[in-house]
């Protein structure tokens, strides 16, 4: 027993590892700023910026390593490393995002980029965790970080109650989630995936119990993804907290959540499948539905993003409902798409803000095409691409995620999903209507500070891959997919 | 019925008063001190079912801990009963005690339908902290140390809501708390 | 030996009754202490479960749980004050400037 | 074969999106302009490479290329043209430049972007007539709603905005269904192959579905009655190049997917919905030809004259016989041109009057007696006068109905007559009788010049030849035409010999049971 201190292997966190490496280097840097006045402040982005791209390396350097685990509580494989990737887009996006934006909002910016790395590192785990006890921990750690992210801005109201709201809600479905898992470990006696497969495999385990788990993470996980129901708080979290965390946790939190979800019903449960399937595909039919419906009546630019952001989570869950692996490389597909797409988008929103605000109307859009062409042109590729729109990387996503549902026996879930697109695009349409063919109004400027080049960097970075991926598809399923499909891991 | 039936009967009893009284009391201090004794009473739970250390670490981080913690910061902001706003939406109480009580409702008909088997007296080795000990540093280090990391964000975290640097006098912030 | 059920069924009480109390308390603090107890509350499935498979998983979980109960708290607290230092109350009732 | 070059087609969908970007690095307006039309010119002198490296008589698809696209799911970046695509790539490249420099004439707002949509748009139009496979089909068929809803949105009529949303979101929400139905034919056949797709069988409930799905996106692109609501916005808002492209390339589309996809890919669906669709296609014909009687305002005319000439096009894609194929197939170039010449006549009528109403003229013939002459002949061809382009293909689609069934081709013949009345009927209008208003004066109205004429005059010197010479086209069509229906035919015998034996089993058994 005390050998498997010797068995450590460490493939499975090394990334996040690299992120908690990257964290305490930023912490100490900006310690060093304080004790000796050294003007070290400005470097700490980039600091955190070449940890966020190490990682990277990391992680795909261990995309071509074999599959490893860590006492089967964690797990190194293709998909782990990919959703590693999708985290460590957003975050990288969201750091060059939050440059200039952050300074005038807080002044500890140490602290900040050492939770955004912290946070990465949480959400990383996630997509590697293999046992409920570390999903937990790993949720945990970066949901408790995007509480403090969220509050931000201490002067301000919107935050301040962003923050509170996102953390009393979010303690209460933690509440559930770990409630769920205590009701598996009871129905299997264990909390590894594999082994819950194992017992359900050889009829040990107590079905209702199970049930009553399951239920109970779905809805923790799904309040983390913002499923309807369990969406309410996203709108006023996404428009009180400061806009580059906003950007940055409609990506990290869906993709971390998203994976492990997929992890823990593949490995777990995939004797269960016809049931959780349905399952997920009717919270897939309301969570879009209700989305793209409230979506079209907004006017606050990042509400908007927040229940486009919802509707998005419904097509995503298509892809998982199925099952196979397929469907969950469709999701991961639609994960770094949206990544792109959904960050040029918040880069936009920030051009838009003005000083001291955190969000920017609708209004601001009328006309932007005649005062700022640029910025007007690839938002509309961002929104097209959101949309679904080919040749965009948002018509691919959609694309091989139905394609995966009606290879799983979904199409009605499938044409369900087209329909309600078809909706999406009447929202995204009106944002391109404005900017091209409204006259601009006193309102649509983007000053001067807002304008800096780390947004401009991440505007064209996120309007290069959204097209790059839509022509071009298998640069990321090239990437992330180049060994044999290890299925046996998974499921 | 034997003894210890009585017992359980005894603290579960205490254990749901105490949690009743948590939330119904009118005062955050009444709540906070109704959550002490309902610790306590689980701590006496924990004793029962084998799990002495977890016990221990019961009373200390959460009588201990987090409930004086939570009565620090009832001085820092003053307990004085809250009123009611204007205009909140009075149907949600019951809508939540209904919502309670259904899951309530479901979760005792799956667990009662659990068959009734007696437990094992020896079952975990009587909880003996050092077996608990190695199977968490043996066999969970990688929880020990997620834990580590999420005891640092929550540090971290805390520091940067509560404390401001001495120069922070941004003209905004100056703006926007007036 | 009292039956597991019993454990079990009363955890299930004490979850229920602190999952009331989050959603018709208006006070942040006792809706924290509420999220609190529900966490206890899994504890003691979690130790009661333990018991039953005659495994130490459970108390590991519980090891955990409480870890996050611990930074929760603290992480929760931090932001309760900083509320409370710019609107002077913790009635959620004025969380709500945007729409639920 | 006088010039053979490899990626042929690679090179005609993929110059204009070339040229686009240069025409947006391009400094002053100028330089865009010419930039653009140079572009379209090459691509046209390019494209008739196709027709001179022709093979006659090959039924099957030419200068194919075909590579991996997308692995996992066997999507393929696949081109070909046959005999039914040829004609349409050409009249894309054709009508281009025409579209362009009729811009460079009368588009003075943000140059640049227009010329650049313009060229963007020509890319997915003949990239949807080349494709051979489904997804980079439908990628393409997508694609061109972009820089057509910019077209309108931003350089045309009064109520450009409205119509150019209405434009995109009921093309896209027609072709929703569409992905769906495309993965479950992927997935019940295993091929995104679009030659391959021809000739294998299919279940019949995918093809039910699939057939109906492939067919409410096409019924609203193309568009057939009742989906055809967006049209007439579109077309009247839209800026005259727009029109002419939109009439004359992108209604194509939709008539082509019919005529690719839905009717041979699911041929015993196509069977069974055929007489519902025919009916649909003849009501289009009444109905279009009906209302465009009623407008007052010369380009709704036309606008609702394409609901009535496509419903001829759709009728003989229904009938799915030789002549119904073959004449649907030079029917659509045909009214690429036509109603691209009208949509082009009304056009430089409105810059000179800057009025489109049928009342403010009238006898114009004498005061513009080139333009009222050309406007004749282009009014003929549309209407199917007998020499001129339009009578060859009516004439075939309702030989092709009338094997079909005979009902809908004489209820097409009433069509004919229609539209005769109201393109004479505007004609009288506009051309005869006293000049009333002064605008219409010599003095005030200016007849066409030289640079207006070379736009006009290709156009009619190809309507006296495809109407006196159309086997010059029959002859590339006619091999494809047939091959395709012969494998169509093979595929449905083989089908109910496959559900024969099932018959007689059943039978056996109820004998038995006696």
């Amino acid at each position: 027993m005390n050998s498997a201190l010797t068995e450590l292997n460490l493939h499975a966190v090394l990334p996040a590892l690299a992120m908690v490496i990257a964290a305490a280097v930023v912490m100490l840097l900006d310690i060093l700023n304080r004790k000796g006045k050294t003007p070290t402040l400005a470097l700490l982005p980039w600091v955190a910026l070449i940890g966020v791209l190490a990682t990277a390396g990391v992680s795909i350097w261990l995309l071509s390593q074999p599959v490893s685990s860590f006492q089967g509580m964690a797990i190194s494989d293709e998909r782990a490393q990919a959703l590693n990737l999708v985290v460590l887009t957003g975050a990288a996006l969201a750091i060059l995002l939050s440059v200039r934006y952050i300074p005038a909002v807080n002044r500890q910016t140490g602290e900040y980029y050492t939770l955004i790395l912290l946070v990465s590192a949480g959400m990383m785990m996630m997509g590697a965790a293999t046992d409920l006890m570390v999903v937990f921990l790993a949720l945990e750690t970066f949901s408790l970080g995007l509480y403090i992210l969220a509050g931000l801005n201490r002067d301000n109201r919107r935050s301040n109650e962003a923050a509170m709201k996102y953390f009393l809600l979010g303690a209460f479905a933690s509440a559930f989630f770990v409630y769920g898992a205590a009701f598996v470990y009871g129905a299997t006696g264990s909390t590894r995936f594999d082994l819950i497969a194992m017992r359900l495999f050889d009829g040990q385990a107590d079905a209702a119990v199970l049930a009553i788990g399951v239920t109970m993470l779905i809805a923790g996980f799904g309040f983390k993804v913002s499923l309807a129901p369990f969406h309410m708080w996203t709108p006023d979290v996404y428009q009180g907290s400061p806009t580059p965390v906003t950007a940055f946790m409609s990506i990290g939190t869906k993709a971390a959540a998203f994976a492990a979800f997929y992890r823990f019903f593949a490995t777990a449960l995939p004797t269960e499948q016809p049931t959780w399937g349905m399952a997920l595909g009717i919270l897939a039919v309301l969570t879009m539905t209700l989305g793209n419906l409230v979506a079209l009546r907004q006017s606050s630019l990042k509400r908007l993003l927040a229940y486009s952001s919802i509707a998005h989570a419904g097509y995503l869950l298509v892809g998982l409902a199925t099952a196979t692996p397929a469907g969950i490389d469709a999701a991961l597909y639609y994960l770094i798409a949206y990544a792109f797409m959904n960050m040029g988008a918040f880069a936009v929103v920030i051009l838009l803000e003005r000083q001291g605000e955190m969000d920017a109307d609708g209004n601001r859009l009328r006309g932007l095409a005649k005062r700022h062409p640029q910025v007007a042109l690839l938002m509309s590729v961002f929104m097209f691409s959101l949309a679904g729109v080919p040749p965009f990387a948002g018509f691919f996503a959609k694309f091989f995620v139905f394609a995966a549902a009606v290879q799983g026996g979904y199409s009605w879930l499938a044409a369900v999903a087209m329909l309600n697109s078809a909706i999406g695009a009447w929202y995204y349409l009106r944002i391109v209507v404005d900017m091209y063919f409204a006259e601009p109004s006193d309102e649509t400027r983007i000053e001067a500070q807002q304008a800096s080049i780390p947004v401009a960097m991440t505007l064209g970075i996120a309007a290069v891959f959204t097209v790059a991926l839509g022509v071009l598809p298998w640069l990321w399923t090239g990437l992330v997919q180049s060994g044999a499909v290890n299925v046996v891991a998974l499921r | 019925m034997d003894f210890a039936m009585i017992f359980f009967i005894l603290v579960g009893a205490l254990s749901v008063a105490t949690a009743v009284g948590v939330v119904t009391s009118k005062v955050a201090v009444h709540s906070a001190l109704f959550l002490l004794v309902h610790f306590a009473t689980l701590a006496i739970l924990y004793v029962t079912l084998n799990a002495q250390f977890l016990a221990a670490a019961q009373i200390i981080v959460y009588a201990g801990g987090i409930v004086i913690l939570i009565l620090f910061v009832i001085m820092l902001i003053g307990s004085a009963p809250m009123e009611t706003r204007a205009g909140y939406r009075s149907w949600v109480p019951y809508a939540g005690l209904a919502l309670g009580v259904l899951m309530l409702a479901g979760m005792a008909i799956t667990i009662l339908q659990m068959p009734l088997t007696p437990l094992d007296p020896n079952a975990n080795q009587g909880g003996v902290p050092i077996v608990l000990g190695v199977e968490i540093y043996a066999q969970n280090i990688l929880l020990v140390q997620l834990a580590a990391v999420l005891l640092l964000v929550a540090l971290i975290g805390a520091l940067l809501l509560a404390r401001r640097p001495k120069n922070d006098e941004s003209p905004i912030s100056n703006l926007q708390s007036k | 030996m009292v039956p597991i059920t019993y454990y079990l069924i009363l955890s299930a009480i004490i979850f229920t009754i602190g999952a009331v109390g989050v959603l018709s308390r208006r006070n942040a603090l006792i809706i924290i202490m509420c999220v609190e107890m529900m966490l206890n509350s899994v504890n003691l499935t979690l130790i009661a479960f333990a018991m039953q498979w005659n495994n130490l998983n459970g108390q590991v979980f519980v090891f955990m749980v409480m870890a996050v109960a611990a930074a929760e708290v603290a992480v929760g607290l931090a932001i309760l004050i900083a509320h409370y230092g710019l609107s002077k109350s913790t009635n959620i009732d004025d969380v709500n400037l945007m729409k639920w | 074969m006088t010039l053979s070059i490899p990626y042929l087609l690679t090179i005609i969908t993929f110059l204009p999106l070339v040229g686009a970007v240069i025409v947006m690095l391009a400094p002053g307006d100028g330089a865009k302009k010419w930039l653009a039309l140079a572009t379209t010119i090459v691509t046209f002198v390019v494209s008739l490479l196709l027709w001179t490296n022709w093979q006659d008589g090959y039924a099957g698809m030419q200068f194919v290329e075909d590579a991996v696209w997308f692995a996992p799911l066997g999507i393929r970046y696949a081109l070909g043209v046959d005999g039914i695509s040829l004609f349409l790539v050409l009249l894309t490249t054709f009508l281009m430049p025409i579209a362009v420099y009729y811009s460079i004439l009368y588009v003075d707002k943000r140059v640049g972007a227009y010329m650049a949509l313009m060229l963007l748009l020509e890319t997915a139009m003949i990239g949807v007539f080349v494709a051979l496979d489904l997804v980079l089909f439908f990628v393409f068929f997508e694609a061109s709603l972009i820089p057509m809803y910019f077209l309108i949105g931003e350089w045309g009529g009064q109520n450009r905005v409205y119509a150019a949303v209405k434009f995109f979101l009921y093309t896209f929400a027609g072709s929703a269904l569409m992905v769906v139905a495309i993965l479950i034919v992927y997935f019940s056949v295993g091929t995104f192959d679009i030659v391959a797709l021809q000739s294998t069988p299919m279940p019949l409930a995918v093809q039910t579905w699939a057939f109906l799905a492939f067919s409410l996106a096409f019924a609203v692109k193309t568009p057939l009655f009742p989906f055809h609501t967006w049209l007439p916005d579109a077309h009247v808002q839209a800026p005259t190049a727009g029109s002419i492209i939109l009439a004359g390339v992108l209604l194509k589309m939709g008539t082509y997917g019919f005529l690719r996809l839905a009717m041979p890919v699911f041929p015993q669906a196509a069977e069974q919905f055929g007489p519902l669709l025919a009916t649909l296609a003849v009501i289009g014909i009444l109905y279009g030809a009906l209302v465009a009687l009623m407008q007052k305002d010369i380009k709704s005319l036309v606008a609702y004259s394409s609901v009535a000439h496509l419903g001829y096009v759709m009728l003989g894609v229904i009938a799915m016989n030789a002549q119904g194929v073959s004449g649907s197939v030079l029917q659509m170039v045909n009214h690429g041109l036509s109603t691209g010449a009208l949509f082009l006549m009304v056009g430089l009528l409105y810059e000179r009057r800057h009025t489109r109403m049928l009342d403010e003229f009238g006898g114009l013939w004498a005061s513009v007696p080139i333009y009222t002459g050309l406007f004749l002949v282009v009014a003929m061809s549309s209407a199917g006068l007998p020499g001129l382009n339009g009578f060859v293909g009516e004439f075939t689609i309702m030989l092709g109905a009338y094997n079909y069934m005979p009902i809908f081709a004489v209820l097409a013949a009433a069509g004919v007559i229609l539209a005769a009345w109201y393109l004479l009927t505007a004609f009288r209008k506009m051309a005869q009788g006293e000049i009333t208003n002064p605008a219409n004066d010599k003095a005030n109205l200016k007849d066409l010049n030289l640079k207006e004429l070379t736009m006009v005059i290709p156009l009619v010197i190809l309507f006296f030849v495809i109407g006196l010479f159309p086997n010059l086209f029959f002859d590339k069509i006619n091999p494809s035409v047939e091959a395709m229906l012969t494998t169509r035919a093979a595929l449905i015998e083989q089908a109910t010999a496959e559900q024969m034996p099932a018959l007689e089993l059943a039978e056996i058994v109820v004998t038995e049971a006696k």
